[in-house]
């Protein structure tokens, strides 16, 4: 297949995406709420359940736990579902499912039964939502053996991974960043020379600090980069992409040359994948680090009101303060410590 | 092929159409009935005319909100358009000391209980994530969360009980939200410890763009046999109908009688929120068929046979409903924009050293860029 | 005071008393059913003694089991003991083809699908988290997560239309399951997409050391009727009636009719586990009138009186279930525990990097010791 | 009130401190499966029901999220519900409520409506239990911000604490060891000097390593700390008790004495408490590390099978391995590093 470029934005991306699985794979299955007449609420399946009918692209009823659970019943078919869950808040009623059956049945099952489940979560905030439209729940599922999380930053990889995922004989839950649906890139559809599932992805070289984050930060944190280099500084932007298992040998190699790790996510700081990731390259990297590794996340709040949500937010300011901190730069915004 | 039609169009399948109360068709005709009739005994004009002007004013002032969102002044709102009965006849029938749990689209309800006209902005507008207290008003923060309140009622009304009072517990959702499992689980409960719970379901015949053939295949108040809880279909654009159903189902509440199951059948005429896009899936003919059926028309059809609402009358309502749109639009702007560092509150009853920690560090944060500024 | 009289003694509430499909009296007496009938006419003699047979292995091995459990052999067993008609009348019902998902309880049926001795001690001796590969025998891994299952009979079922097969998912679940959401949404699910699902619910009335007074308030199977889902209540110590009533239900979901419900008004005559004390809890005098009612006795008396169980016949299966009960004991003391490393295995269908480091790392920690020793 | 000890198992002085607060608060209630008749599985609950009855100790129907959705609309009313999940793992199906609804309703109403809801779990391993009965989910809620999550290793602990869970006017997630219930120890039902709720303790005291861990691996880390002194090692055993919020200050205490960390838990190591305290440690301890913190913990594995589940869960000789480890010891068992 030739190389062929086209403009899309991550949303219609994804929807490419999700038709290339249509079309390839007759046991790929779309369940959700509103995702086929509507083309969902953000019209990442439009046009789907037209062109692919309502056996293929369903609408459900209004229960995520029952999505999830039907979902198990048809991969214990042989099918292949696709699951949307509308909005990121609204995962919690299917944790049961995912994390007791989804994740487990695998293993349950001494590898007899596959679980080709991909739960697709619009996730994170910045679009002056109301309550429980705006979360970063991924660290739950990351802390769930046998799920893989993964989270793309662009329209490429959003294509890409979206298809990766629903191939995949793992359930893999896909968070995707609906303030970043709008956001244009060139897309290749040929599946060429593509990095696998589970790689993070050098974005941004650089020297001084290994700034490592996924999903909607990703062009916040190039931002970051670019506005550092006017400082002086040489930050190096990892896109963790995989969010488990996450990617620590790539991760690991950039902190070696660096010395120095920022992480950022918008989720809540304690208990978020910032903890493990800093957890574990502190372990493999002890030897090398110049400074304790720093976090910049969503504080350990409820995800507030739109009209504030600005100050819950990590943003380049705060992403360059990280860096500044553990470059021990003395104008570092605040100089502060955790402790 | 599976078998759920849910093609657009289907919005609302023949077997949904089966028997509902109502006192007050369309045309505006007061039917007779023996048994709800009683209930509703003491609601002369005068009663009936202050729910029309409940009626008028949460219309008018629900018209009113998605224009301000249209301006930019709201992030978001929920039309009621069509459901002015349900609400208003349902949350009329309460005494102060009950306790409504509701969803996102009850603003009539809120209106009733007395919620201040920028109290119904404050959640929309994204300044806070609640409107008022709810103790004040006896009613809870409107849930987000599908169905996850009817618990909360069953919880509270459990509570009731327990301190001996006969106050009841309403839990407000939508005809989606009846697929949900806490609903179910909310009914379970409800009818092994009878509580005084009324489980009050508008069935607007959508989810976002999602049928109510989806959910249900039998009329939804059917669903309540089940469980050994009483269930009436009304009329949901009839106020009067609802009124007494309601009205019914308190009664069986405060005298110990258990829950009751109300599903009103109403039309959500409106798209689901202002963001939503419902030519895409609305058939324009359910529109006209519904219009057609109007709650605030029918009353009026029937005030003004009987002579009770006059010009002047009509005018001091829609008066009073331009007052609270204007108090609303003022309200609106009025709100402030929260603290930065609010963000920091109420996440405890008392902060934890970390939460401290992550407070004072912002705060020395921004008092940087005031410093550079 | 709460209304709920769960009190001990309350196991059968009068209301949950209603009547139920009989096709045997516990006199062992063959009751006519004009409805029924036809549905197992091809039920001559040699079939109820297979059926009986059933009954009678699966109650030996079931015995066999609490006593491997009482000698310390396994962990748990969750007796069945009483609920063998419910089991073997639903599951052989069944075609190869079928799939079933199933609770902790259900060894009965699993012996139907073919489940080995030794398979069915796997996981309660703790060597495995699966007694055998659900595609195999047809069934899947039994569920501990109440309720889960139905879910995934009902997504089954959905594939098998997808697949334009004929084929048939049945979700067994308990009495207390029925509260749980999972089972509504399952419920609301297959009814919408009129699944080829049977719910099949043994109200065994107990969960654990709760009556099912806790659950429902009206026979379990009257909750079908709201979701627009056919309902059978069937007296589940009656081989015979809840096979008619099975074939009946597969019929219907097989001919594209979608799900239907059926309830199974057995007892359960032991304890919730071997775990459990019973005594705590349990009116004895409930037991006795249950045990008036015994599966097998009365099938026993029916065939006696037929002539057709001679003792030969009763010998030869008194041997087989031996037999089986043997196999199983030997089955289990066989059972292999597990390598340490295969703790790593299968978490996913290609380990990650971690855990391939995790692994590793463990072997090495392990190795130490045996060269320390 | 005179300080009179009494020997009591842990589940007993579960029971002792629940009878105290059913006592002192008549808007205390329990809500929960088998907790009434039975009085519990574990009888953790044992005769309450028969002394404060059926409507202060509820036997509930089975559904986890209907419980919690329950006990959200009593504290709504003024109640003080007390929910038993009956094992660590059915509360998943509870998660939904949890999460968005117990944790956030006094920061969604503005402080207006509190709601202080204990929730009462038995957890972890060791019991040879079939799936779902012996894990440890306490990070999920550890990333919950609006919840506090403790858990208790002694009887004494257990009394006092699931006293003050109750009484605290923020939801309390108790975690109860347990495979520990049987263990007895004196317990003084006074209340008199009791530690806040949120403070972690110092029960081995030591100079070389400091050992933190919780709930049921309190007693194994003690253990430890007595071998590793056969062996001339002074290793400082933390036992955290609240794990959200964690008492960092103890433990930055802890750590500038000994330099060296290891922390241990059952639940999976990917996502799991240990990454959060390393990270936090790290960042306010990195001047004095002298190693990479190590963590010991359940593998990222669903929970094994019965007969292999000691190969999943952390023992004395695992801990004593980190702790040679984080000593750069040569003869530690494996010598390993996580790279
Ligand atoms: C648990 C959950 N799932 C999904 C949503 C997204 N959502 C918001 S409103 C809605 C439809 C609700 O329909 P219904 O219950 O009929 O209420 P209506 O909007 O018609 O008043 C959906 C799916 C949600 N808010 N919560
Ligand atoms: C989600 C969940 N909650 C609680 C339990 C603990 N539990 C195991 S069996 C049981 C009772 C089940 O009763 P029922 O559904 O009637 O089935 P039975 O045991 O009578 O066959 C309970 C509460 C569980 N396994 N899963
Ligand atoms: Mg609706
Ligand atoms: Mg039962």
């Amino acid at each position: 297949m030739a190389t062929i470029r086209t403009t899309q934005t991550l949303a219609a991306a994804l929807n490419s995406g999700l038709r290339h699985a249509l079309d390839d794979d007759p046991t790929v299955v779309l369940l959700g709420e509103d995702i086929g007449t509507l083309g969902g609420v953000f019209r990442v399946t439009d046009g789907l359940q037209r062109d692919f009918g309502p056996d293929r692209v369903m609408d459900t009823p209004l229960a995520e736990a029952g999505i999830m659970g039907v979902a198990v019943g048809l991969a214990y078919r042989g099918y292949r579902p696709v699951v949307e869950i509308q909005f990121d808040g609204f995962v919690y009623p299917a944790v049961d499912q995912l994390v007791t059956q989804v994740a487990r049945i695998h293993y349950r099952t001494g590898g007899a039964v596959r679980m080709p489940i991909t739960v697709r979560i619009p996730y994170g905030g910045g679009i002056g939502a109301v309550e429980h439209h705006s979360e970063s729940p991924e660290a739950y599922f990351a802390h769930t053996p046998g799920l893989r999380v993964v989270t793309c930053a662009s329209p490429q990889d959003a294509h890409t991974m979206i298809r990766q995922a629903i191939a995949c004989d793992d359930p893999v839950v896909f968070f995707e960043p609906k303030r970043r649906y709008w956001v244009k890139g060139e897309v290749d559809e040929s599946m060429h020379d593509v990095p696998l599932l589970d790689r993070a992805r050098v974005v941004v070289e650089g020297t001084d600090v290994t700034l490592a984050t996924y999903g909607p930060l990703v062009i916040t944190a190039r931002d970051a980069a670019l506005a550092a280099q006017d400082e002086g500084l040489s930050v190096e932007v990892v896109d963790l992409r995989s969010l488990s298992p996450v990617d620590l040998d790539t991760l690991e190699v950039s902190v070696r040359k660096t010395g120095r790790l920022v992480v950022s996510h918008e989720a809540q700081g304690s208990g978020g994948l910032g903890a493990e990731i800093v957890a574990s390259i502190t372990d493999r990297c002890f030897d090398v680090l110049k400074a304790a590794p720093a976090r910049v996340t969503g504080f350990d709040t409820p995800y507030p009101a739109a009209k504030v949500e600005e100050h819950f937010l990590p943003n380049l300011d705060r992403m360059l303060d990280a860096v500044d901190r553990v470059m021990g730069r003395q104008h570092s915004l605040t100089g502060w410590r955790a402790s | 092929m599976l078998r759920a039609d849910v093609s657009p169009g289907r919005a609302l399948p023949t077997h949904q159409q089966a028997e509902a109360l109502q006192l007050v068709t369309p045309d505006g005709v007061r039917r007779d009935d023996p048994v709800y009739d009683p209930v509703i005994a003491d609601v002369d004009d005068e009663k009936l005319l202050a729910l029309y002007e409940d009626m008028v004013v949460v219309r008018r002032f629900d018209t009113e909100a998605v224009a301000l969102q249209r301006q930019g002044q709201l992030g978001l709102w929920p039309p009621l358009l069509g459901q002015e009965a349900a609400q208003i006849g349902s949350a009329r029938a309460l005494r102060s000391d009950d306790f409504v749990f509701s969803s996102y689209r009850e603003n009539g309800v809120a209106y009733c209980r007395g919620a201040q006209p920028a109290d119904l902005m404050r959640v929309w507008r994204g300044t806070a994530l609640a409107g008022w207290d709810p103790r004040a008003i006896g009613m809870a923060t409107p849930q987000v969360m599908i169905g996850s309140q009817t618990l909360h009622a069953t919880g509270y009304a459990l509570g009731c009980v327990k301190d001996g009072v006969d106050s009841v517990a309403v839990a407000y959702f939508g005809d989606g939200a009846t697929s949900k499992g806490d609903v179910h689980e909310a009914m379970v409960f409800a009818a092994t410890f009878a509580a005084p719970v009324i489980f009050f379901c508008q069935n607007n015949q959508w989810a976002i763009s999602e049928p109510v053939g989806l959910q249900a295949q039998r009329p939804i108040a059917d669903r309540a046999a089940g469980y050994g809880i009483p269930g009436i279909r009304v009329d949901g654009n009839d106020v009067l109908a609802v009124l007494a159903a309601m009205r019914v189902a308190l009664d069986r509440a405060r005298g110990g009688e258990g829950p009751t199951f109300i599903e009103a059948v109403t039309y959500r005429m409106g798209p689901h929120t202002t963001s939503d896009d419902p030519t895409r899936y609305v058939d324009p003919s359910d529109k006209v068929e519904w219009a057609a059926k109007d709650p605030i028309a029918r009353i009026e059809r029937l005030l003004t046979a009987r002579g009770a609402l006059t010009d002047e009358r009509a005018a001091a309502i829609k008066a009073k409903a331009d007052t609270f749109a204007t108090q609303m639009r003022e309200g609106c702007y009025g709100l402030p924009t929260p603290e930065p560092l609010s963000v920091f509150e109420d996440v405890f009853v008392e902060p934890t050293p970390e939460l401290e920690r992550q407070r004072s560090q912002y705060a020395a944060y921004l008092a940087m860029f005031d410093e550079e500024a």
